[in-house]
């Protein structure tokens, strides 16, 4: 045993208190701590998935009460899966900012790192927590740091962005907490399996309530189309790597809280086609829009919000197949994703209004940051040997399987789109003229800027050749979402086991 | 019967004093309006048995929140439709 | 006509949450097997805590008020990181408004008592209603009163730091030393002594002490940097 | 009596969530939106300790001498919620003014239509 779940939440917690008191000593530990946090975080997830695969799902009661009484933490393959995910991308977050704003005050910098630890934080809380109330209270962590690191820029729109994430992430705050008020009312209880056992028992119109204002709720975080409007600001006017941040971690965190409720707490066979409907129009919308953009992040912003349809899409099948497609989407989205915010970036930093025309012909200045941004591209897009081929071939047969021939047409005819959108940015980077009055004065990028993302595309030709380096764990996860009754006998058994 | 006299009182009270929140142009008066229904909020707790909330709400909700709503407002503009002292600003000679 | 449209949709909204609610019934037992009655026993047979509220809070619920206390620390780090200028001109604060004479000699002569009031409250928290939140809170009125009534009544900010991340520091070091001695996080490991006597609890008290001090510290710090904020 | 009762405390709390959201939704003042938002909260925190109230019971707070007091307690786990949000509300009430104090400074208005830098 080399620790257990909880501390993957506690150790953030800690450090996050220890910063304003050490950052008197010596101001450099502001920035390396939360390194420091973030790399145990990241071995820490890791050793507990590898431990996860061998021995089962772990179970952790905090303060000694069993599991439907006290709040517990599952660490299964899926929410294991998951929360790697995010400490990763926490940390390369952090290794690609670390020299960020170095010459600025030492203020804002050391509240950067504190927001960045505590996102991470608040979204593997979000994963790995197995009670819907404190599910909420990491939203909310999750939330107020998220909306601090939007406005961390003083320039004049970040604060508007902010203000517009912040009023729709307030709203998403109340509708979980009606939802959860419907559940207690009716269930008395908060813990997750318990209600998973219990929601037989509950009227069927109040399931339909309570699940209707539970994705409104979380719908906001996990970008669901007509909630989405925070999400282009946000990642527009947030600093670079953040957006990378939002991309990887808070959007993986909500995606994960939406399909818990529909696979697990409430057994609404109609929800999965409302997942898929849903999704669809996410994907269509948001895919239509990226089109239209002119500005690079904007651009990256709304194909994310597609890639999330997608996902959505995917787990609506709702059959092993397409779980497992959804959630190799998952992984390749939060791998390619932050590549292209890392690198695009880098690519409009001398920019002021970040347009996409500003590129032309930077392919010859800075050859390498142009280069990994046209891998990310043809990787999201899907072409052949790179990571986002394998995960949009395995939507398709999900769908083939199912007979569902709308969304093979529809899926395709917006991977077509993308293939327009993003291509056009790559032709203007390596094949239109180097124009000074219009293109950007190249910035060449940092070595620990270069680490990260040479770290994030070997990721991708790893996964795009070989994938089968992480196929066995992704049929592991979603056999273990799609198991319900597992889920409950786990939580419900191994807390009854641990009685004092 | 006259407990429940009270309570349908305060219920009244604390709805209009929310629709007179949203309604007033004035932000401070706007302001005072959802103080007040902090305020009948803590006495509803108190009836209801949740003396703990009560307390919580006394303190945050009737005391901190509307304090910082009126520095706020303080700092910024009274009224709701007033469109700024932009000019005022720009050239302070006029 | 946006108004009319937004109207119809909260009517229904409001049509729906009624039918949900208004079929619940006031005050009667709902559910057989719900987590209460396990709570209501477990706090006077195992933990000796009077106030079921705290002990939900603190032990049952623990992870939460943890979570809770960041949301304030990160709530103040944000705002402080908002209102941050980079010219250090914020001189003098904008006052509310002039205060008399009376209202100056009464802040002194409340003030102390104020504080009193709210220490008494987060001590006493596992006994009578109340706890760190609510003592937390007076606490910050007491320093708002006076920093209303004076204009220049200093907070050291670095003062309110330290008190703030010590006070968290303990509470999440408390909970590694259950983790340590018992296995969970958050675990007491203190003798829980006789209900309803002061000492009682085991870390129940230390830890609503600790949250005491922490809320109470953050939500002056909170108040003191909005209205130092000068446009 | 009392079943007007009943309508009337959810009712009200409802209603308060209503208020609330048609403020957000309607009202071009950034103030006004953030008062919205705490009357939202307002109306479910009523909500919540509505639901754990119990016909004549006594707070869940042991006194001593009646240990066995247990079955005519309200129930606290609302109680507890309720206590949270409360405090966490305020965070956000706090974060959104200091927002809203930034928005000022830079655009010098309030109105919602005049900061519209970025596409609503």
């Amino acid at each position: 045993m080399v620790g257990s779940p909880v501390l993957l939440i506690a150790v953030p917690l800690l450090a996050a208190f220890v910063i304003p008191l050490i950052g008197m000593i010596w101001k450099e530990l502001v920035r390396i701590v939360p390194g420091l946090v973030l790399a145990y975080m990241l071995v820490l997830s890791v050793t507990l998935l590898v431990e996860v695969n061998q021995n089962g799902t772990i179970v952790e009661t905090i303060a000694g009460w069993k599991a439907p009484w006290g709040i517990n933490l599952v660490y299964s393959n899926l929410t294991g899966l998951l929360a790697t995910i995010i400490t990763t991308l926490g940390f390369l977050v952090w290794m690609f900012s670390y020299r960020f704003k170095r010459n600025v005050d030492f203020e804002p910098a050391k509240k950067y790192f504190i927001f960045l630890m505590m996102l991470v934080a608040g979204a593997t809380g979000i994963v790995i927590t197995g009670d819907i109330f404190n599910q909420f209270v990491f939203i909310e962590i999750t939330g107020i740091s998220a909306y601090a690191l939007t406005a961390f820029y003083t320039g004049r729109n970040s604060a508007e962005a902010a203000f517009k994430y912040l009023m729709m992430g307030s709203l998403a705050s109340s509708f979980l907490l009606i939802a959860i008020a419907i559940i207690y009312s009716q269930l008395g209880t908060l813990n997750m399996a318990e209600i998973a056992s219990k929601m037989h028992t509950m009227d069927p119109v109040f399931k339909v309530i309570a699940l209707i204002f539970f994705i409104t709720g979380i719908g906001i975080e996990a970008e669901i189309f007509p909630l989405n409007g925070w999400a282009p600001d946000a990642y527009t006017e947030a600093p670079g790597p953040i957006g990378a941040a939002f991309a990887g971690v808070v959007v993986k965190a909500g995606i994960y809280a939406v399909i818990r409720m529909v696979f697990t707490l409430f057994d609404i066979p109609a929800a999965h086609d409302f997942l898929i409907t849903i999704g669809l129009i996410t994907l269509i919308v948001a895919e239509s829009t990226a089109l239209r953009q002119e500005k690079l992040k904007r651009m990256l912003a709304y194909s994310s919000i597609g890639q999330m349809g997608l996902v959505l899409v995917a787990f609506g099948i709702g059959t092993h197949a397409g779980v497992f497609a959804a959630l190799f989407l998952m992984l390749n989205h939060a791998v390619i994703k932050p590549l292209l915010f890392f690198s695009g970036s880098y690519l409009v930093f001398n920019s002021k209004e970040k347009r996409i025309s500003e590129v032309n012909g930077l392919g010859k200045f800075m050859p390498y940051t142009a280069g990994l941004f046209a891998l990310g591209s043809f990787a999201i897009v899907g072409l052949p040997p790179f990571a986002g081929f394998w995960s949009k071939l395995s939507v398709l047969t999900a769908a083939a399987d199912e007979g569902l021939l709308l969304v093979i047409a529809l899926v395709l005819i917006v991977s077509v789109i993308e293939i327009v959108y993003y291509f056009r940015v790559v032709n203007r980077i390596f094949f239109q003229e180097y124009n000074k009055e219009e293109s950007v004065v190249p910035h060449k990028p940092r070595f620990n800027a270069i680490i990260a993302m040479t770290v994030l595309a070997i990721l991708i030709l790893v996964i795009g050749f070989y994938p089968d380096a992480v196929t066995g764990m992704l049929h592991s996860a979603s056999s273990d979402l799609l198991d319900k009754s597992g889920y409950i006998d786990n939580v419900l058994q191994v807390g009854q086991s641990l009685i004092r | 019967m006259i407990y429940l006299i009270l309570i349908f009182f305060l219920l009244i009270l604390m709805v209009g004093a929310a629709i007179y929140a949203v309604v007033q142009k004035d932000l401070l008066y706007a302001v005072i309006a959802t103080g007040v229904i902090s305020l009948v909020l803590t006495v509803l707790f108190y009836i209801l048995q949740a003396p703990d909330v009560a307390l919580t709400e006394a303190a945050i909700g009737v005391a901190l929140t509307t304090i910082i709503f009126l520095i706020t407002i303080r700092n910024t503009l009274r009224h709701e439709d007033e469109y700024s002292n932009k000019d005022k600003f720009k050239s302070p000679t006029k | 006509m946006r108004k009319f449209l937004v109207i119809l949709i909260l009517a229904v909204l409001g049509f729906y949450l009624f039918e949900a609610f208004s079929g619940l019934g006031l005050g009667f037992p709902r559910f057989e097997h719900g987590v209460k009655d396990y709570y209501l026993d477990k706090t006077v047979s195992e933990l000796h805590v009077a106030n079921t509220v705290t002990s939900i809070v603190v032990s049952f619920r623990g992870f939460d008020t943890l979570g809770e206390v960041t949301v304030l620390f990160l709530a103040v780090s944000a705002l402080g990181s908002v209102l941050y200028k980079r010219r250090h001109d914020v001189g003098s604060r904008s006052i509310l408004f002039a205060s008399s004479g009376i209202v100056r000699s009464g802040s002194k002569l409340l003030f102390p008592a104020i504080i009193l009031l709210g220490v008494y409250i987060f001590i006493h928290g596992h006994l009578t209603p109340g706890g760190g939140f609510q003592g937390g809170a007076i606490i910050a009125t007491g320093f708002l009163l006076m920093l209303l009534a004076y204009e220049n009544f200093r907070v050291s900010h670095h003062v309110l730091s330290y008190v703030e991340s010590l006070a968290g520091i303990i509470f999440v070091v408390i909970g590694l030393l259950g983790f340590i001695d018992g296995g969970t996080f958050l675990q007491n490991f203190l003798p829980s002594g006789i209900l309803n006597e002061l000492f009682s609890g085991g870390v129940i008290g230390i830890i609503y002490v600790m949250v005491g001090f922490k809320v109470a510290a953050e939500l002056t710090g909170l108040i003191y940097s909005v209205l130092h904020e000068k446009d | 009596m009392y079943k007007f009762l009943e309508y009337g405390v959810y009712g009200a709390s409802i209603l308060l969530i209503l208020i609330g959201l048609y403020a957000v939704l309607t009202k071009k003042s950034l103030i006004k939106i953030v008062i919205g938002l705490s009357i939202i909260d307002g109306g479910i925190h009523l909500l919540l300790i509505t639901i754990g109230y119990l016909r004549q019971g006594t707070a869940p707070i042991f006194s001593p001498g009646f240990e066995n007091a247990a079955a005519k307690m309200v129930d606290p786990v609302p109680q507890a919620l309720v206590l949270t949000a409360i405090v966490i509300g305020f965070g956000v009430t706090a974060v959104a003014l200091s927002l809203v104090i930034r928005l000022y400074r830079h655009h010098r208005t309030l109105q919602i239509d005049e900061i519209k830098s970025l596409k609503w």
